[in-house]
């Protein structure tokens, strides 16, 4: 099923949580809703699935309009947060709930339910009740039971958020071959960029109740349309800069860049963003323009390794694959492979601001 | 445990010792002592037997009424936010505050023969006081915090994902209630519904305002025990009292035992 | 708000208003009516001075003991475990199923001049039924519960988190309880309180038997009241009910106050 | 301070949380304690700590024995995981009690907490109550009260475990500067491998009440003493093979690889486990022992991509650093860079069977 969002608009009393929010889903699709705590994402699965009335705006499902559509009519399914299990009933019992609704015969409802039980890796659990599984088991038979009445299209509220890393790390793959296999349309809300980068198709990232940039994981990544992109998925450094003509001086450095294709604002002050793992680190200078740098602290992270560097009027993180090369205290050079340009503005600090008060930064 | 905590512990059993358990074996000492015969012949005064079914009826009408409109406030406190909440939530307890022999009063200056409303129904010979709908209406007025205050908390830590999630379902609301919601809070509800039976078994003070305690009508049970008591039949008003208690227990009893069995 | 639920606003509404309010507006109206003067009447009268001091006294008494008690079995359900702990647990809400005239019984029984105990402290010319004591005990009985029931939740709540870091920060078990637990837990002990002091003033079944309604002696507030109620002086009745409920209702709106505007 | 944890054991009924751990931690060093849900690290954490008391064994602090002190008496800060901040003070109060219960000066008093205040960065939320401050404040009020008595021990019990991703990986960089500013001993329990290897000069790896390995993140990562610890730090590949003299079989290829060196078990079954990093791909066999596979599944991840792989028997993931190399359904060549060896047995079942219980592998 296709979905389209038109303009949609929310607000609880003075707050705005969803503030015209337009996009499309293809049938089939697993689209990721990306963005910090209280950016208006739930909200806008919630208006979705029928479990808010939006104040503005249009939600389309298959060129139908869906805003007079009850929860209940719109036969989504719904997968929560916490759960949301039905405490009362078993893993069993909480699957068949909605075949059970629907009256349907006896025999089609056990066999529906043993094909869910087998999907979800359930298979021995089905007589527990909710407070005898983990947290793993309790969203996989809150998957199986949205999935039961056959609904066309699946929302997921932040499902593995309440989990452990490496049951989530594997929830998250799991999640990813089961949509393959059953190709449900499907829209889930996320305030983790690996999980949204690592499972879905289309990555729509919201910042107070707006929609920043949709793409695909690596246009997000690589081409972020703005710098509150660029900085919440994914590490980043600011630096300061300044843009004259085709060259681009790093403050500070006797660096001089090019003006990036694509990029053509008019001369004035400028911020590069860089990648920790566009950052290239040489032992001599390559070039007259590689820019001179202390190891400050190198942290071990297995199969990566982050490298702190002091530069003379700023500090940089160089993200670098290969072991054991590095030290502290060590002088080396610096280039930067590949890099964004934004123009230094108000949005500039205030996005900085706004991620100090999430806390993202110190 | 550690000393202090034992001293602790001791001080507390003496403590209830003293105001619960002595007191309670007191009457079953009495009974016993006197045989059951006593028992059984209080079992055969048809006077007696009225006297109970009259409880019996007051509590299931108290039952009845305080649960399903208890139930209907809880969700109105709990689900919806508007002018003039606190002001409701501050009347819940209410008849807490209020002592059993003024609510009595209450109600005979309210429904009375000469009373504001009670004139008008006087007028209809319809009789308030002195008779069942006035008793009814004490016992209500006494037993009415108790279902909303065991089903609020519980609403309330309950939420309504469960709810949301049956509606996503294809629930109607209809099934929704039955289904995910009234299981969901029916231990809050028990719980009150058992407090309500054992303060409606045992009111005394409402009732006998109300009442006149006419006997073979207005009489209720514990009325009969304070009757009998005064006439100095000792013996009878313990062999009321132990049936009115042990009922009481029993229902008490029972609800903590599924309590610490139930699963969910 | 939807149709629905407005029709159901309207039906709980309707109960309140039949059950609590109008009955409450009556009282006030009865003593309106006869100007404030019967109030001042009351007030003069040294009978009824002494039954309002009764009152406070048993009130004050059931509360010290009450929340001392209740605050150390609190602690003790909460935080140890036991055999025969299901046992305590069950005995709490025991008051509750006790009609207060039973209770008034069995302490009669129990510590009467023929009782049990009583007959002990008869021969040490201890007065204990028809005096202050027994009435004390019969209102400690019926007020047991509130305390127990109020901070065993908030105490569960709670935890112990808080308190062991107070003991690595380097707090002793007094200081900890002080600064720290009591504090947590003193919102529960305050609504506690409440309940105890509204149902200790307002007492009257289990009172009217231990006490013997003495004129000056044994008479409280509401023995009082029943006393001119049934001598037909209605606006002196009305006017002692006046007091008492208002000194129950400010207790009460005082504590659902401080509630609303507490910060923690 | 050092600390000595000599064979320390404790039960809980018939569970054993704790089963005769001992290790030492040298002063001025910052210590993970790292292992699954239910290992017993937090338990281990609160018999330093006094909270707990040990059913054999002994806590020494520089040499004595602590095993009669109470929690008041040793004086250590302890963060919790669930912050135990005094819900009714305000930070201000929170931070003073250590330093109030001693009935310090009131000079002295504000000053330190002032000091504190700063130090954690909390100037301007003194007077707010914890609930009106957000997770990351709340633990950063938690931190200054444990240091507020200048403990010469700080123990953390799994600190940013209810944090935000973003928070907690802020807070972890800005642990690791304050320990290196106060150089306080530090013992910190986590289940988060990452955050281990990020902030510890020294990880104590525990499993089901035993210690499995203690060395610097380095150490576990690159040379696990056994499969538990492989698998747990880290993503690893674990591989069916046979050891024959010094050669070692691939099961279902024609790949033959060496006996490592130090790896002096007989020829038998063993199994390889290579980290995903280590498993190198080239569209042209390079030498004969170059395993044929088909690429199955991408996963970008912004600075690193991750490639299935379906070999004859069994599949791979491999960890690649440069992007847009391999497209799915691709045939390529594998070679195993590094790997580790160990022989099957009972044990490598039964923690594969731990860790799907644990809902780490499905």
């Amino acid at each position: 099923m296709g979905i389209s969002i038109q303009n949609v608009s929310k607000r609880f009393g003075d707050f705005i949580a969803v503030d015209g929010v337009s996009f499309e889903v293809q049938t089939g699709e697993l689209v990721a809703l990306l963005g910090p705590s209280g950016c208006g994402k739930s909200t806008l699965l919630r208006v979705i699935a029928g479990l808010e009335t939006p104040d503005a705006g249009a939600v389309i499902f298959n060129g139908v309009n869906m805003n007079a559509m009850s929860a209940r009519q719109r036969r989504v399914g719904f997968v929560f947060q916490h759960y949301a299990l039905f405490k009362h009933m078993t893993a069993e019992q909480n699957i068949a709930f909605a075949l059970n609704v629907q009256k349907r015969g006896k025999k089609e409802i056990a066999e529906r339910v043993g094909h869910l039980i087998d999907l979800v890796k359930m298979r021995g659990y089905a007589g527990h009740y909710p407070s005898q599984l983990s947290g793993g088991q309790r969203q996989r038979v809150a998957l199986a039971r949205a999935l039961a009445a056959e609904p066309a299209m699946l929302l997921l509220d932040e499902p593995f958020s309440a989990l452990d890393l490496k049951v989530r790390e594997s929830l998250v793959g799991w999640l990813r071959n089961m949509h393959d296999k059953l190709n449900v349309t499907s829209i889930f809300v996320t305030h983790d960029q690996n999980e949204a980068m690592e499972i879905s198709d289309k990555i729509i990232v919201i910042n107070k109740g707006r929609v920043e940039q949709i793409g695909a994981a690596r246009d997000v990544y690589e081409e972020p349309s703005n710098k509150f992109v660029a900085s919440f998925i994914g590490n980043i450094n600011i630096i300061d800069a300044h843009l004259e003509g085709e060259a681009i001086f790093v403050h500070g450095t006797q660096a001089k860049l090019h003006r990036p294709a694509g990029y053509d604002a008019p001369s004035g002050d400028i911020v590069l963003l860089v990648r920790p793992e566009d950052i290239g680190l040489q032992h001599v200078a390559e070039g007259p323009h590689a820019i001179p740098a202390v190891v400050t602290g190198i942290r071990y992270k297995g199969s990566v390794t982050e490298v702190d560097l002091q530069l003379t009027d700023f500090s940089l993180t160089a993200l670098e694959f290969s072991k054991y090369i590095w030290t502290v205290g060590e002088k080396v050079f610096v280039n930067f492979k590949k890099y964004n340009v934004f123009a230094v503005g108000d949005s500039h600090h205030a996005i900085r601001r706004q991620l100090e008060q999430l806390g993202y930064i110190e | 445990m550690k000393k202090g905590d034992k001293i602790l512990m001791v001080l507390v059993l003496g403590w209830i010792a003293v105001l619960v358990l002595l007191p309670l074996s007191g009457i079953v000492r009495e009974v016993w002592s006197n045989g059951l015969s006593s028992l059984a012949e209080l079992l055969r005064q048809p006077t007696a037997l009225r006297a109970f079914m009259l409880t019996f009826w007051l509590t299931l009408g108290s039952v009845a009424v305080n649960t399903i409109f208890g139930t209907m406030l809880s969700f109105i406190l709990v689900r919806h936010s508007f002018r003039g909440k606190i002001f409701l939530e501050g009347i819940i307890d209410l008849p807490f505050a209020v002592s059993p022999v003024i609510a009595g009063f209450m109600f005979i200056i309210l429904f009375g023969p000469r009373g504001w409303i009670g004139s008008w129904f006087d007028a209809q010979n319809i009789k308030i006081i002195y008779a069942f709908p006035g008793m009814l209406l004490a016992t209500l007025f006494v037993t009415f915090p108790f279902v909303v205050r065991e089903v609020v908390p519980v609403l309330r830590e309950y939420g309504i994902d469960q709810e949301e999630a049956a509606m996503t379902l294809g629930a109607s609301r209809w099934q929704t209630f039955w289904k995910v919601t009234l299981p969901s809070i029916k231990w809050g509800m028990i719980y009150g519904i058992t407090l309500t039976i054992a303060r409606a078994i045992g009111e005394f003070g409402a009732v006998i305002v109300v009442s006149g305690g006419i006997i073979n009508k207005t009489q209720t049970a514990t009325l009969l025990i304070h009757h009998k008591f005064m006439d100095f039949d000792f013996t009878g008003a313990c062999a009321a009292a132990m049936v009115l208690a042990a009922v009481s227990f029993i229902i008490l009893i029972a609800m903590q035992y599924i309590f610490s069995k139930r699963k969910v």
